[in-house]
């Protein structure tokens, strides 16, 4: 059983989930209390979801593949969870790692190895749909890796460079 | 009628055109870059050609001469920059080779976009107020003061061009040279002009098109109007028509003045006069669109007449097919551009493969795409993807079907704007149908949207965390999914 | 108008009828069996209840059941056997739940279709001639005598329901037993009633359809013709409206006459009045379907009505939205029925994973479908999965449109019908809008398709066949991919 | 560089194959002696292709996981492939095993091992889509095995019984 404190927007919740599908595909989930059977189009992976079935209440959505939001057909609620049992929230920012945060073509590199840069200052331009994308540092420190050179094309999530 | 016609244009647009020939029965030929060969456009076309330049679709001069290659009839370059290329035109016509839009000389005229308000206002209908000439981006000190004599707010517009692309609106006079460099270097890209000029814009107003049909014969009708006030960076985002709420007084002299306005340019085939419509009733007239434009859909949706068709028919030389009376405009469309973006995020271009595609269905419902399950939106083009019209005998029924559509499309495996278009379409204003240009998306994107369902969603983000933590464990070690994508980007606006 | 509907149905109707009541505004119930949770119209409505009963769909006591609990205003059974059980709609009307359908009493009497025969000849119409009774499949001596006296070709019927199921065309003696057989069988299956009646046929002759609106007022009009000529196992495959070459002196006369049958039985709601047209213009009354029909999509495209949104309207008492006058039938509609199917194979059904999955598109182009790429086209159910329709301002255009759209209308994981009708559509007989019920598809069937790029496919044969080689050496054995599926099997007719 | 002999409907033409596609994702074809530049969606499996690209032709196509037939926009054209080198034709009829030629539920058993049974009798009926199918005997002999019992689920492809 996981137990598991959501926050939908501003709103938290207490979630209890035990084990696997019944019969008719509904998991048990507890939600503050109240018991709910739940049906999702895919347990692998949150953007594989493409709809829920809340007890009667269907719904079709969209799931973040970082679960940092869950767009339903109203709109977009901002999602954090945390593992009450692991007792680890999800890590928070302070990592020098850049990645890709689109698909595109490395237009400029504006750092190199070894360089001291500042937090915030910008380090590659990435093309994507006839937009230059600026990627900044995201803390101050020195170029400790370069990935990608210019003219390169990245697939999302790449690994571009590392600042410690 | 044209045996053989040659699309110079990819995407939803060139798809487009191929079907309307397929239903001619008109041989269709085609472009295609190399990353583009397994492209919609291609799949359906008659024939298929590659280009080897690297300027791709962008290079006029291959294009020509593929056409005259393979002897097509005639070229329709849809929208963008080869529809709006004076000198490709021309080139086309010393060819022998009919090219789909106003021909050569009604085109570099209506470019001129100063002097098309110049001359409208001499011929004594009401006008935007331009700056007195164009611009270069290094003009600052000129600018400054032009813009100081014209008054704030005020928008940069490209010189080249029709598009959205350059268009930017400013509302103090600190933002102007950033502003003006901004839209310089898109139209230096896109036109390969960095010239732009200023325009004076009463807020708020609204942004009311006339579609017009011309022939070789002198022949001009209008179908309609349109309001396409709600935009995102000048680009409209959300279309409809008939404009509501405009007495039919006020709609049949915009639409005369419309009239007047084509026929003083000759511009031939389908083109489009835009006017600013103020809250007293004044509308001025803005700019000429000389070529289809994706909110011609809108259009067919209440006329039922196959504008591509009716371009093809008028570049061959036929008279119109219909009089002014045969146009009927029955009901009500909306039409939205659906785009690979996230508007919550800045508007971050989503290119990617489609992984999950469902379109809306039912009666009066339209999606023209050039993408399915499994097709890629590619990196190096427009995240315009698809197009969603749809039709009611009221505007009230139509509303209901444009909401009930949108929340129906499912597109998974990149980001979609689909999510903001289905708040539009609810929001208060729009459903009132009293927005002007000042419509602003920015609440719809903060305020977190009305459910009384979040325990449900706390319930899937529950199982979604379960599933993801269980699949990510094996391939990817937790530090490395985590704290990097926070503010390690900004955006040029 | 009504709060809360349940749709009692499935696939592309249930989400047909979720669509309009999306539209509506109305909130929007359905039912699902177990393996079709993810079900599109499951997906799409409002609320949704699991059916634990082994009959799933079919069980109308668990239907009334649910409705009753979650306290609805209306059912609606959508097409098929729960649509037609006046049993089910006297249950609901007494439960104080508007059924949409004719009402128990009409849709009692309609059913009755050797009865309705009797009656409307009674009136003075021409009919067809049924048999004097219906029959159970054991009195085979009861009806050789009676086919005897009717006269060859003849039709064998199932005695309740209107769906083509259970008919079959005899042309001779030696046919009749085994095909009462087979129909009496599928209607025990269908209809829970194995009787059977016969009905005389003139061939060649062609199949008329007058679409009906009435209300609870006494207000009926009519929405035009169809012919639903083109048949397979008499189920209709291609429809198109109007009927084509008929002078409007005739259509106008099978129009008055549709209205005067419906009048006669009070069939409330939308219905279809359906006639058998002779080649010396000779019309015969032959049944009436008192439910939306997959065919209503043609009217839907000719008129821009949506006709499950008035089903809801008159059920909910309200009287008709159109008058006669207001119903406009502008240009030409054309559908079919795309079925997972192999027609090169004795039309063996094809259930499966949709692969592949891309819709036509482009102005005046509808599909309404039930899956999309990734779903599945599950085993138990029927084998319709979508419904192509598009329409013309003349027919010609409109057969533009269709032969193009089936072009591009692309389906992978499972055979369908659309290279069949691809061919039906580009046949001389259909282009010319010459056909009749004898419109045979056998030869299309046998006859290789033209091909001046026999080359080439062979070319993509061949990369095909060594790209097969290559994926299939690791995981079969070759011997286990040979052979078998040769004529292991056969079907029953 | 691979020679086949393919016959479509009744034409046959020489083949040859040769090698990787090339910048332009080609693939060089020499058909009768012709060369053609041939690309395809998918080079892996078949029933993945669903078009093709002949020059300056393109094609929408289905072609059959077997490779009996390729469909165009036009109809379905039979197909039949021999290797030239190999000198191996594709295995003829005449096996006994049976598969099941659609998905479906057994809706009746007709037959039981040890059973004799000849060409053409009944042996299984296969219900889908609310139509039953008849499976026959593909030949005279013996019910070897039998792997399917009333109500089973069967999909595609899936082996029923054998025959020998």
């Amino acid at each position: 059983m996981s137990k598991l404190l959501v926050t939908i927007d501003d709103t938290e919740f207490e979630v209890q989930v035990s084990g696997q599908p019944d019969a008719d595909g509904f998991i048990a989930v507890v939600v503050n209390g109240e018991s709910l059977r739940v049906a999702v189009s895919s347990l692998a992976a949150p953007e594989q979801i493409e709809w829920a079935l809340v007890d009667t209440r269907p719904y079709e959505m969209i799931v973040d593949h970082d679960l940092r939001w869950i767009q339903s057909a109203l709109g977009r609620h901002s999602v954090q969870v945390r593992d009450l049992e692991a007792n680890v929230a999800r890590p928070v920012s302070g990592d020098g790692r850049l990645k890709a945060p689109i698909p595109g073509i490395i237009s400029r590199v504006l750092i190199e190895i070894g360089q001291r840069v500042e937090a915030g200052q910008p380090v590659l331009l990435l093309e994507a749909m006839k937009m230059e994308n600026e990627i900044i540092a995201p803390r101050a420190g020195t170029v400790l890796s370069l990935n990608v050179r210019l003219g390169q094309t990245v697939i999302l999530h790449e690994f571009l460079a590392e600042i410690g | 009628m044209f045996k053989r016609v040659l699309v110079a244009n990819r995407g939803e647009i060139a798809v487009r055109i191929v079907r309307t020939c397929r239903d001619l029965g008109v041989t269709v030929a085609v472009l295609y870059e190399p990353g583009d060969m397994g492209a919609l456009h291609v799949r359906l076309a008659d024939e298929a050609y590659l280009l080897s330049s690297p300027h791709g679709y962008r290079d006029s001069d291959e294009i020509l001469a593929v056409a005259k290659r393979i002897s097509v009839d005639a070229i329709h370059p849809g929208y963008g920059r080869i529809s709006e290329h004076p000198g490709f035109a021309r080139a086309c016509e010393e060819a022998g080779i009919a090219v789909i839009g106003p021909g050569s000389t009604a085109l570099e005229q209506v470019l001129d976009k100063v002097g098309v308000i110049a001359q409208v206002r001499a011929a004594g209908i009401t006008t935007t107020q331009p700056s007195t000439r164009s611009f270069g981006p290094d003009e600052s000190d000129a600018l400054v003061a032009e813009a100081a004599t014209l008054g704030y707010p005020l928008l940069v517009k490209a010189s080249s061009g029709g598009r959205g692309r350059g268009t930017h609106l400013v509302r103090e006079p600190a933002q102007l040279l950033d502003t003006v460099r901004r839209s310089s270097s898109a139209a230096q890209a896109v036109y390969d002009d960095n010239r732009v000029y200023l325009e004076s814009v009463t807020l708020p107003s609204r942004y009311i098109e006339v579609p017009i049909l011309g022939d070789h014969h002198g022949n001009f009708i209008t179908l309609g109007d349109r309001d396409g006030s709600i935009q995102h960076n000048t680009r409209k985002v959300v279309e409809e028509a008939p404009a509501p709420g405009l007495s039919q007084e006020l709609r049949e002299a915009i639409w005369g003045t419309a009239l007047q306005v084509a026929r003083m340019f000759h511009v031939r085939g389908v083109s489009t006069v835009e006017f600013a419509l103020e809250q007293d009733g004044t509308y001025r007239f803005a700019e000429v669109k000389p070529r289809v434009q994706v909110e011609h859909m809108v259009t067919e949706m209440l006329t039922r007449i196959d504008i591509v068709r009716e371009q093809l028919y008028i570049a061959a030389g036929k008279p119109l097919s219909y009089t002014q009376d045969d146009v009927r405009l029955r009901g009500h469309a909306m039409l939205c551009r659906v785009n690979a973006e996230d508007p919550w995020h800045e508007y971050l271009p989503s290119p990617g493969r489609i992984t999950g595609f469902r379109l809306p269905g039912g009666p009066n419902v339209r999606v023209d795409t050039y993408v399915y399950a499994g097709s890629e939106i590619p990196v190096r083009y427009d995240s315009l993807f698809a197009k969603l019209v749809v039709w009611g005998a009221t505007r009230e029924e139509c509303l209901n079907r444009f909401q009930r559509a949108l929340q129906e499309f499912q597109v998974n495996g990149v980001q979609t704007n689909l999510g903001l278009l289905r708040m539009i379409a609810s929001d208060a204003a729009f459903v009132a149908g009293v927005y002007t240009t000042e419509f602003s998306r920015h609440h719809l994107l903060k305020t977190p949207p009305p459910s009384e369902n979040l325990r449900d969603l706390a319930a899937v983000a529950a199982l979604a965390f379960i599933g993801r933590t269980r699949a990510a464990r094996p391939v990817t070690p937790t530090a490395f999914t985590s704290g990097w994508h926070r503010d390690s980007r900004r955006l040029p606006q």
